[in-house]
């Protein structure tokens, strides 16, 4: 009885092959759904956090059902901190850019001395480079909040 | 580089320099003070330009994205913001030689991350005094909280508890000015300040706007730490990292109170703040109690950052108590003392940062005969309390001289008596820990095994800032004048 | 009797989100428990949220994404869309919430390692000690 | 300590209710809210960014400067969780 007890609580949540083959198959999707939840902003509901959340969402989900090693060796805590700050410097990167072309902070039209596509369809292409910016922001900061909080600052085991 | 934009660099250089220090501090520390201190020299240099420009042509209005104001978001760039803008950076700049060193002894191998926080909380700060947006203000006020309780929390001990009480009051504070400006958003429709304070008189709506107000009064008080709503502030400033509270005390206090400013006289104007006289008497009679509480409570203390919090929550007395005695020198002591104070207190806590970084307390009994030890640092902390006192010529004594002249104007003697108790008690409390500090090692015999005479000064990131510092308390003393006549002047409105 | 009825049937919504907004604030001000504190903070939230967000509704309106080639050829029905800007507003403001709470969750872990509890007494009891 | 967080609490909500006294009524296309900026963003957001979600419009460039301080608060929070939580790693 006692040896039942003790297996059950090494045991962490996830292990069993069906959750585990599952997400395997699944994780692939969903990241494939966040990216077209980015970019599809412009058309339906969705944009840079709501796609950022679904992509961060599925390391988590690795996390979850294998343990955060396996999530740490799909995403490195180095790639992490390069992604998230790159995300931030994209979206500030081209605002500052539009203010150096001429323009104010954040007139995506001003970029339209730089590439002319035209200033009202550089707005749109604009907001869709923030979006981009905002998901690579968010997904790191998820993921980073997730391992931090469920790790306890240790970033090796946990869930 | 076109002058347009200069204080969109000023506001956004510290948050890349941020984003570089993450990247490059996380592999080799010694990128850090470089970045913190270029980006902070850049910002300090960019606002004087700014403040210059808008003293020679007058206010800029600037909008975001190129976009109309009421649809887009508008900055407003006028004398007050300028001025602010200008502390800031100066206070920021002076205090990060400080936090460079204490930092690197306080929390080895966590400097990137402090810096990180550290620079975009003096974004944050610079954002607040520029935005002309409702909504805006709250999205900044959120990140200079976020990064505060972060900076906090990073302390040892008892940090984390303070940091989480400051949290829930924080959010509080937020929530309830969001509450105002959603009030303000279903009865005009628009979150711009000037926007809203076009369509405010033509409204028939007295309850919504009143209500509307006072959330927005109350939650930037228990932002700013007015009495009866201060419980958080002694506790977060007083175990937070001393390189935080070094930023944080001087300035997050500061800028509330001209955010409130800024709501009062560009939102929703003057005339309907101060039409109610029973509210407006009531809170000048609050303030009055709490600069009387803050100081007495300050003279309770045992230590001595501790007893300079509880002196911040008087000074918060002091700065809304002149605001709503609504007469025109109550509000220019008032922003006087915005200036003022917050140079005061950047000189103690500095004097605070070099004595903790030499022996790690400040506890009245360990400053015991001090001056030996530190001269330089305790001659700086003396022009500190000076100032913190009244006496001229330093700063301090010009804006609670404006401050009794509006108190006597509008008639209010209850502030007029706080306001000379309060500096009453100042006055002792710091007499009392100078003469520890000049005699006690004279009166006490044990210690002359560890000769008083010998000089151990903390390293020049820490005096250097300090002996700037308490200079500018002289130098912004004598200015006074001009700086009241070219740019404080012209902040109120017109028949103010 | 009838007019306060009146008021109550036209802005039920108001009543609903207050109602809300109190028990959250209660949760804050009034639990000892660290972590109910924390959710009271995220009902109060939520609460100013769905505020926020029933401002931008008419009645009978859709969701604000329209066609855009009428848009473009200017025929659309204002009254059939929903206000866009409340929504963006609490984007911005669930995104601070998720911000705050989380760093609130971490500052309550440093507590716990800290003091080996959440509850306010016992953690001020320690303390006194 | 509870008797005062109730009566604190009621006060708020007393508060709050008197204010919505002047409120217009729930989903009155005549509200402030819907006819001061919501029309020019209705029909204005199409023409001048090309983007059909009026929601992404506003958010990514109307009030982009609001979603840049966003982004900046979930980065800050990242930050302060690493920055309370992680171990001292030398």
């Amino acid at each position: 009885m006692k040896r039942l007890q003790e297996r059950a609580l090494l045991r962490t949540p996830g292990e069993s092959p069906i959750i585990r083959t599952s997400v395997r198959l699944m994780v692939p999707f969903i990241q494939l759904f966040g990216l077209y939840v980015i970019v599809h902003g412009h058309y339906s509901p969705g944009g840079g956090f709501q796609g950022g959340v679904i992509l961060g969402a599925s390391f988590i989900l690795l996390a979850l059902a294998y343990d955060l090693k396996t999530s740490l060796h799909h995403m490195s805590e180095r790639a992490n901190a390069v992604l998230g700050n790159l995300g931030a410097a994209i979206f500030v990167g081209v605002g500052l850019l539009a203010a150096l072309c001429g323009g104010l902070l954040l007139d995506y039209s001003a970029l339209d001395r730089l590439i002319p596509l035209g200033p009202i369809e550089w707005r749109s292409f604009g907001i869709f480079l923030i979006e981009v910016g905002v998901g690579l922001g968010v997904m790191c900061m998820m993921v980073l909040l997730y391992w931090t909080i469920s790790s306890d600052g240790a970033l090796d085991e946990g869930l | 580089m076109t002058f347009v934009n200069l204080h969109i660099y000023v506001l956004l250089m510290p948050l890349l320099a941020a984003l570089a220090v993450n990247v490059a501090g996380r592999f080799d520390r010694r990128w850090i003070a470089p970045l913190v201190l270029g980006a902070l020299g850049f910002s300090l240099s960019g606002a004087l330009l700014v403040l210059a420009r808008v003293v020679q042509h007058g206010a800029l209005r600037y909008t975001v994205g190129n976009w109309q104001p009421p649809y887009g978001i508008e900055l407003v760039v006028d004398h007050f913001s300028a001025l602010m803008l200008v502390l800031i950076t100066l206070v920021a700049l002076l205090a990060s030689f400080a936090a460079l060193k204490s930092v690197e002894q306080e929390l080895p191998g966590r400097e990137y991350l402090f810096f990180t926080l550290y620079l975009i909380l003096i974004t944050g700060l610079c954002g607040l005094v520029l935005t002309g947006d409702a909504f805006n203000l709250y999205v900044l006020l959120e990140i200079t909280s976020i990064t505060s309780y972060g900076l906090i929390a990073m302390g040892k001990g008892r940090a984390p508890l303070a940091s989480f009480n400051y949290i829930i009051m924080g959010t509080i504070g937020a929530c309830f000015y969001l509450l105002g400006v959603g009030y303000l958003y279903i009865l005009t429709g628009t979150l711009n300040m000037a926007d809203i304070a076009r369509l405010l008189p033509a409204l028939d709506a007295p309850f919504a706007t009143a209500t509307a107000l006072a959330f927005m009064l109350v939650g930037l008080w228990v932002k700013m730490a007015f009495f009866p709503l201060h419980g958080w502030l002694p506790n977060a400033y007083c175990h937070a990292p001393t390189g935080a509270a070094v930023l944080a005390a001087p300035l997050m206090t500061k800028v509330t109170v001209y955010l409130m400013v800024r709501i009062i006289l560009s939102m929703y104007g003057p005339a309907f703040v101060f039409d109610a006289s029973a509210v407006q008497d009531g809170i000048v009679w609050v303030a009055a109690i709490a600069i009387l509480c803050g100081s007495v409570m300050a003279f309770g203390q045992k230590d001595l950052r501790r007893m300079l919090t509880y002196i911040i929550v008087a000074e918060v007395g002091y700065m809304v108590g002149g605001i709503f005695l609504g007469t025109g020198t109550g509000m220019t002591g008032a922003i006087l003392h915005i200036v003022n104070d917050a140079l005061m207190t950047l000189c103690l806590f500095l004097a605070v940062a070099a004595i903790i970084y030499r022996q790690g307390s400040v506890s009245l009994v360990s400053l015991q005969g001090i001056y030996y030890r530190m001269p330089v640092t305790m001659a700086a902390f003396t022009l500190g309390a000076f100032a913190m006192i009244g006496i001229p010529p330093t700063c301090g004594f010009f804006s609670k001289w404006y401050l009794l002249l509006g108190g006597i104007e509008a008639g209010h003697w209850e502030y007029v008596i706080a306001l000379l108790t309060s500096s009453l008690i100042n006055a002792v409390l710091f007499f009392r820990i100078i003469e520890l500090a000049y005699f006690g090692a004279l009166a006490d015999g044990a210690h002359h095994d560890h000769a008083p005479g010998e000089r151990h000064e903390a390293p020049w990131w820490l005096v250097k800032p300090l002996v700037i510092t308490a200079m500018l308390l002289i130098v912004v003393g004598l200015s006074t004048g001009p700086l009241v006549n070219n740019v404080i002047r012209l902040v109120l409105p017109a028949g103010f | 009797m009838d007019v306060f009825l009146e008021e109550i049937v036209g802005k039920y919504n108001y009543w609903a989100y207050v109602i809300l907004m109190m028990i959250g604030f209660y949760a804050m001000i009034g639990k000892r428990n660290l972590v109910k504190k924390l959710l009271g903070m995220n009902i109060f939230q939520t609460a100013i949220i769905l505020l926020f967000v029933s401002t931008g509704v008419k009645k009978g309106g859709h969701i604000p994404i329209v066609d855009k080639y009428a848009a473009l050829a200017g025929n659309l029905d204002i009254s059939q869309i929903n206000n866009p800007l409340p929504h963006v507003l609490m984007l911005t403001a669930i995104v601070v919430g998720v911000s705050v709470t989380g760093v609130a969750l971490a500052v309550l872990l440093r507590i716990y390692r800290e003091y080996g509890t959440l509850e306010e007494d016992e953690i001020l009891e320690k303390l006194r000690r | 300590m509870k008797a005062l967080a109730l009566l604190a609490t009621l006060t708020v909500g007393a508060l709050l209710l008197y204010g919505t006294k002047d409120f217009p009524a729930w989903g009155d296309p005549a509200s402030p809210a819907s006819s001061h900026l919501s029309p020019g963003y209705i029909e204005q957001a199409v023409p001048q960014t090309h983007v059909p979600n009026l929601v992404t419009a506003v958010l990514g460039d109307y009030r982009g400067y609001d979603t840049m301080f966003e982004l900046i608060v979930i980065y800050c929070a990242g930050m302060a969780v690493a920055s309370v939580l992680w171990r001292t790693r030398e």
